[in-house]
């Protein structure tokens, strides 16, 4: 049972003016960090990071940490954790391009095979965890192992290359009107998954689920139903940046896809920080993964060292959420 | 309205009637526990059927089996006169059933019109959905009850009783042809719950039949055409409303004879003995304003309020579980500024909050866990250690000392009933041995016989020389009070001794109309 | 003190082996492993293989495992032999040789088929002759692991006497491709086209890869690219002209050749004298792909 | 005062078999998991598996996971997660090596040392999410983020190995009376931490915590410094677990300790479904590190390929918990 109307944020229109400003900061605060930074960044590096090639540079790294989060996002949103995201981008990766070149399948055929396979992983998950009512922690932990149990038994461990890579490379490489595909791919799987989330029956229904299951069940929604769902788009998501990455160089292997996990993680984290308080939302998570590349590309940039590159992400993380955590505090103290 | 008449005088007479609800030779069992055993109910449309027993006596039980939510052992189920077989919550709503649930289930982060449009399953077309629609619906719903919540605001910023409206709200969203309330009553003013009564009465001329569930006897009285009890989930007998008064359906109930609420008589009047707790201009904007109060030893002090006036901010004001604007306390004497709960049972302050499930328990844990969770304090400087063996031993001791009935202490307690649950909350705080005991709402959603014995552990306390603050929206209750504040708007208007704290007297100060013009308010 | 089980110490007896792998992500030593095995059990040897998953623990365990099952040999592999005591410990005392492939040699542990500077020698020599011993580098290294190491001790001994100035960054495993692709495009935008010659380095092939998509991305073709391990990606890559060099190591001959020393790793014991093997490998540049692919037709899958 | 206990015999005895016999499921589950395995291996691998020698093997190796899942085990009970204790692992061995190597400080003191490391990124933990008000998921994400910062400031990536390791290293591969050192550390540290949790108001602080924060509060429990506490125990656990491994490798690594943090969370979450019904305790997850051991020590001496371990090791950690799991369900429905 996890009815909770223990908080007591207070009513607005009599609130002290401290309380508005710390309200703003709730809202805004995980942006100010990202306006910081790149105002930060723009002085210090500013023929190399304010430019408008830089700017699609970042967007075209952001797309494919960006797909896989925000299909976390949907389980995320569920009340629901995927911890086997990272493998099934690993496996999808491998098993795609053995397939193209073992059976010389067609590049539109492989994507369908990396959409089958997440839909399948996330199935598993889904059904272990509504069927055998396990903890979707270790659910996905342990599907996600077998997963890479099956990425061994498909290319035995070792990296899959494709002797011509050329066209399946184009899928990442390619640009229309400049802006590379995955760019193009980051913001139309944004728009569809934003809809599906707040405009259809199934995205209110993963919404209620995720805010009180009770309540959700016992207003005639398929709880089970819908925490499948969540599962098998958070799957197809992570293969489809599987294969996107695969593409990336023509080849894959066998751990590829593993540290797409944690980034995944800190983006959607980041991402609920931003504009609302603490819900996960397409949008937020969008907005977080582009905070991390931003923060990234700006260190790459000016040029830090190795371990400026941790402190700077791990400090990132706490502020971009904490800060509006804070201020959000604050305000229903004031 | 030609029609409503004519059902009306269909109601009333004599012939049999289609019945549009029966559920026969019920049975549940939960881990070994009869929770109903072969109980049977009977409802007419347009009418209200209300289903009365003590806590723990099966009437949720009964509700949830009909919504799908648990899965009966043994009975049928019949909807206008068909055999159903109900096994999920969606099946319930195809059958045209709607239900208030006894806890508030809604969606915090929702919006109100978010959640009276969940599980609404047509929503648009292709699962699209239609925004429009649903928000025309929903204030066509509310314009039925003749309440409005707004819309866009989100549930956890409401107060609770308009959350309540928003779950009537969402049960009115679908046609029912039955409406099943469990308790939705509890947290309404008077005012509210008359409002409720219209609205009932509308559905039932409408031809919905309504299954209705209180504590609240004079109220059920007052509302249903039928009456059906329930003890020990087993069926006692169903009898027409007009047969019966308050004192033959409490000794239905409860088996026996509960007198009723009686003023305290004490030998000493323990206004005029020393001070415990002094408060001086206590202020948190927006909703406590320069309160001061005086609470001697061993004195029951009411606090008698609307909703929303503040009482429940002041009593946490008063443990340090928020912080405080301006003003000063003291405590026996001393300066006393408690900075967290913590704070405040040390000094001897504990208070039994409002919301027993979410604020009170832990559902998953023994009932010997819960009753020793506020005696868990390190002493002094050193590491405290923990004696399993002797917190079974007090905790066997309170369940017998306040009569809270339980297979075991090492039972779950979020599988006891609600009175039970409330005397646990009670017990916890009163083992944490406490100088100042406040209590909110006590006796929220408590049976008669249960309510009874939380008087007796109180005014038990008293006697002890125990100071007791006790907020109460059941003007009846705040009998056995020596003394009555009054709140209205976050300022305490009123001090009224025991003697002339009056139900009708109380409600006129909390309104801050004078009792002559209430007196004539036909209610 | 012959505890060494069924093969004692004899000459053309069987032998049973406990291989500790790395990662069975980690391509060479895996191909290694595989010619090793394929060696053994030709030879009728009995032979039995765990994955630690790249924890050295594991590792540990596993060596201790198979001195439990009292094998004649215990193979490990990459994991730098140095962090292998307790294991090397427990073998030594049952009187189990240990040789390494790849992680060096320790005490207890008496053989290693090298993979560092041997293999990173022939890349660092066509580096450095590419560029005309001048112009600017972007060196993606992994400090964590042996090969590496050797590798960039390799690089830097023949950068030495150059004045090839150099950018290094620590490349993470895993997430390694994405990471040098941002980085190689963060430095691409400091070192814009004309600005002298250019190069990247990467540890090994996935590094290099990376960076092959950051230029694309950036649409430059005037920046050498140079990998090490020859992984199927990179021989594509420089087959289309993407990547400059790299050097392919021939893993499963040097795995077989491996495995005809058993008999003396088992002679010897634990107390041989330590010993170095050679990896033979073959360097691949854009010059000599051709020929390259022609000896090595699968290479590319 | 009224009659108040329900005779328990009587109700007893009405519950249908089938209900008893799914309760034993729930409880003995996780534990017939283990059993089952133990036996198979028994008869496959009788002279090897089933030996004394490989049984003291079996917990010497479990030993150095076993002391990190139980402190995570203090995380979870209070409701929280810790997501940096590989990283405080890594960082403790790392830091506690070049320590030794720079000023050569003794064993204790470098154990000291350790434990003072773990302290201090727990209690970072701590403040993060009780004063910041942030996420636990994020906040040790963000603050494990910034020990492998500080951990290559410190020895700049490269392994850190001691010229002269001996008397280290003896430290866990020491015996007495032909046990090595590291399972008397696991069982004295397990006796230490089950005191602490179930014997002290410290310990019950947490569980209560754990089941309702509000609840907690409100009965003058200090929640926001138990949970401090909670991190910090963690931490110590983790830094403990990093100098250990320190000293079994005679070395440290920039990244030794990180594949401990999803096998600690494994052992965890399979130990919370031993004898308990999903509640996290310290006996349990040390049952579960144990199964896990021997699990990877079955599949060594059967000499199964790499993508079985895999395979078997997910199919152990789902069936483990899902068995009892599923059986509680049951139970509950019969
Ligand atoms: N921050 C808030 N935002 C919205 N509603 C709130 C907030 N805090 C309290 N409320 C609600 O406003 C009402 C008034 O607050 P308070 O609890 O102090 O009054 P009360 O007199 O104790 O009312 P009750 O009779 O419900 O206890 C309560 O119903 C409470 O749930
Ligand atoms: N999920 C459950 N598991 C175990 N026992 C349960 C469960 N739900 C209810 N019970 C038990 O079944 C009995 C009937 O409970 P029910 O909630 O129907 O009572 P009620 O009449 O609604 O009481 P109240 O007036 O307090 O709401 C109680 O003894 C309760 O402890
Ligand atoms: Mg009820
Ligand atoms: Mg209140």
């Amino acid at each position: 049972m996890t009815t909770t109307f223990v908080d007591h944020a207070a009513v607005t229109a009599t609130r002290p003016a401290s309380a508005r400003v710390w309200r703003w900061f709730g809202r805004y605060g995980a942006l100010l960090v990202l306006a910081i930074l790149v105002v930060g960044t723009s002085i210090l590096e500013p023929t190399t990071f304010a430019t408008y090639d830089n700017f699609i540079n970042i967007l075209n790294q952001s797309a494919l940490s960006a797909i896989i989060a925000m299909g976390l996002t949907f389980a995320l949103v569920t009340g629901e954790f995927d911890l086997s995201i990272g493998n099934v981008a690993s496996l999808s990766g491998v098993v795609c391009l053995s397939t193209m070149v073992d059976k010389d399948i067609s590049i539109p055929v492989a994507l369908l095979l990396a959409v089958l396979i997440g839909a399948v992983v996330g199935l598993l998950n889904g059904l272990v965890v509504t069927l055998m009512n396990v903890n979707a922690l270790v659910a996905t932990l342990g599907i996600g192992t077998v997963a890479v149990g099956v990425n061994y038994a498909v290319a035995g461990g070792t990296p899959v290359g494709l002797p011509d890579p050329g066209s399946f490379i184009q899928l990442t490489l390619g640009r229309f009107l400049g802006i590379p595909y995955p760019v193009y791919m980051m913001l139309g799987l944004a728009a569809i998954l934003w809809f599906v989330l707040n405009r259809t029956v199934l995205g209110q229904s993963m919404q209620a689920v995720g805010g009180n299951p009770v309540a959700a069940q016992l207003s005639g929604i398929r709880v089970d139903r819908v925490r499948v769902f969540a599962f098998v788009i958070c799957g197809i998501c992570a293969a489809l940046t599987g294969i996107l990455l695969a593409s990336r160089t023509g080849s894959a292997a066998v751990s590829g896809g593993d540290s797409y996990l944690l980034a995944a993680f800190a983006a959607a984290f980041f991402g609920s920080a931003v504009l609302r308080d603490g819900e996960f939302h397409v949008l937020g998570t969008l907005v977080g993964v582009i905070t991390v590349s931003v923060g990234f590309n700006a260190i790459a940039l000016i040029g830090l060292e190795t371990y400026w590159q941790y402190l700077f992400q791990g400090l990132l993380l706490i502020l971009g959420v904490g800060v509006g955590s804070l201020a959000r505090r604050r305000a229903a103290a004031a | 309205m030609t029609e409503a008449t004519a059902f009306d005088d269909l109601a009333v007479a004599p012939v049999p009637e289609p019945t549009c609800l029966e559920m026969t030779g019920v049975s549940k069992q939960f881990g070994g526990h009869q929770a109903l055993e072969d109980v049977s109910i009977s409802l007419s449309p347009g009418r209200v059927l209300a289903l009365c027993g003590a806590n723990g006596a099966g009437k949720s039980t009964l509700v949830r089996i009909l919504a799908g939510a648990e899965s009966a052992d043994a009975g049928t189920i019949r909807v206008h006169g068909s055999e159903v077989a109900i096994s999920a919550p969606q099946d319930a709503t195809r059958l045209g059933l709607s239900f208030i649930h006894q806890e508030l289930n809604l969606v915090p982060k929702f919006t109100a019109l978010q959640n009276m449009a969940m599980g609404a399953d047509r929503g648009g077309r292709a699962g699209v959905l239609d925004l429009r629609a649903l928000r025309r619906k929903a204030q066509q719903v509310q314009d039925r009850i003749g309440y409005r919540v707004p819309l866009d605001a989100r549930v956890e910023d409401l107060a609770v009783s308009d959350r309540w409206m928003v779950s009537l709200g969402r049960s009115l969203m679908r046609d029912a042809t039955i409406v099943a309330m469990d308790e939705p009553t509890a947290s309404f003013t008077k005012e509210e719950a008359e409002r409720l009564y219209g609205i009932i009465d509308e559905l039932t001329a409408d031809g919905v039949g309504i299954l209705y569930i209180s504590h609240r006897l004079e109220e059920v009285l007052q509302v249903a055409d039928d009456v059906t009890v329930l003890r020990n989930g087993r069926l006692v007998g169903s009898f027409g409303a007009s047969e019966l008064d308050v004192a033959s359906l409490t000794h239905h109930i409860v088996g026996r004879d509960v007198e009723g609420v009686t003023h305290r008589v004490t030998a000493v009047d323990p206004t005029q003995g020393p001070e415990l707790l002094t408060v001086e201009g206590l202020t948190r904007e927006p909703r406590v304003r320069d309160v001061s109060l005086t609470l001697h030893r061993g004195e029951i002090l009411g606090v008698a309020g609307l909703v929303g006036a503040g009482r429940t901010e002041l009593a946490r004001l008063l443990i340090g579980a928020d912080p405080v604007g301006s003003g000063s306390m003291t405590l026996d004497g001393k300066p006393y500024h408690p900075r967290s709960p913590y704070d405040a049972i040390k000094a001897g302050v504990a208070l039994v909050p409002e919301e027993r499930r979410s604020q009170g328990l832990i559902l998953r844990n023994s009932v010997s866990a819960n009753l020793g969770m506020a005696s868990l304090r390190d002493p002094a400087g050193k590491v405290g250690t923990y004696s399993p063996r002797r917190a079974v031993r007090i905790a066997r001791e309170a369940v017998s000392r306040f009569g809270i009935k339980t297979s075991s202490v090492h039972e779950a307690v979020g599988e006891l009933s609600g009175g039970n649950q409330q005397k646990i909350v009670v017990g916890k705080y009163v083992l944490a041995g406490p100088q100042l005991l406040i209590l909110d709402e006590p006796t929220v959603g408590v049976d008669v016989g249960a309510r009874s014995e939380i008087y007796d552990i109180i005014r038990g306390l008293a006697a002890g020389g125990t100071s007791i603050l006790m907020i109460s929206s059941d003007f009846e209750e705040l009998a056995i009070c020596d003394r009555v504040l009054v709140m209205r708007e976050g300022t305490v208007t009123a001090s009224v001794p025991a003697s002339r704290a009056t139900k009708d007297h109380l409600t006129a100060l909390c309104f801050g109309t004078d009792s002559a013009s209430h007196e004539q308010d036909p209610s | 003190s012959d505890s060494g089980g069924s093969g004692g110490g004899g000459g053309d007896d069987t032998y049973t082996i406990g291989i500790v792998k790395f990662a069975s992500s980690d391509q060479t030593s895996e191909q290694a492993i595989a010619g090793f095995r394929a060696y053994a059990e030709k030879q009728g040897w009995e032979t039995s293989a765990v994955d630690p998953q790249g924890a050295v623990d594991k590792a540990n365990g596993s060596m201790q495992d198979y001195v439990q099952k009292k094998v004649d040999l215990i193979v490990t592999a990459v994991f730098d032999s140095s962090t292998l005591t307790a294991g090397a410990q427990a073998a030594k005392a049952a009187g189990i040789p240990v040789v390494s492939i790849s992680g060096g040699t320790a005490d207890g542990i008496t053989a290693n088929l090298d993979a560092g500077v041997s293999n990173g020698e022939p890349v660092a020599k066509q580096l450095v002759e590419d560029l005309g011993g001048k112009g600017d580098l972007l060196v993606l290294g992994y400090k964590s692991g042996l090969p590496c190491i050797g590798r960039e001790q390799a690089l830097d001994s023949a950068l030495k006497s150059t004045s090839i100035k150099t950018t290094r960054n620590e490349v993470p495993i895993p997430g390694q491709v994405e990471a040098s692709t941002q980085f190689a495009q963060a430095w691409l935008a400091k070192h814009p086209k004309g600005s002298g010659p250019l190069a990247v380095w990467g540890c090994f092939d996935d590094p290099a890869l990376g960076t092959v998509a950051a230029l694309k991305s950036a649409g430059r073709d005037d920046v050498k690219v140079y990998g090490i391990n020859g992984q199927p990606g990179a021989i594509s890559a420089i087959k289309d002209g993407d990547m400059r060099a790299t050097v392919f190591l021939l893993a499963t001959e040097a795995g077989e050749n491996f495995a005809k020393l058993v008999p003396d790793f088992v002679k010897g014991g634990v107390d041989a004298k330590p010993q170095e093997v050679a990896l033979t490998n073959v360097l691949v540049t854009t010059d000599t792909i051709d020929d390259f692919l022609t000896e090595y037709p699968d290479s590319t899958k």
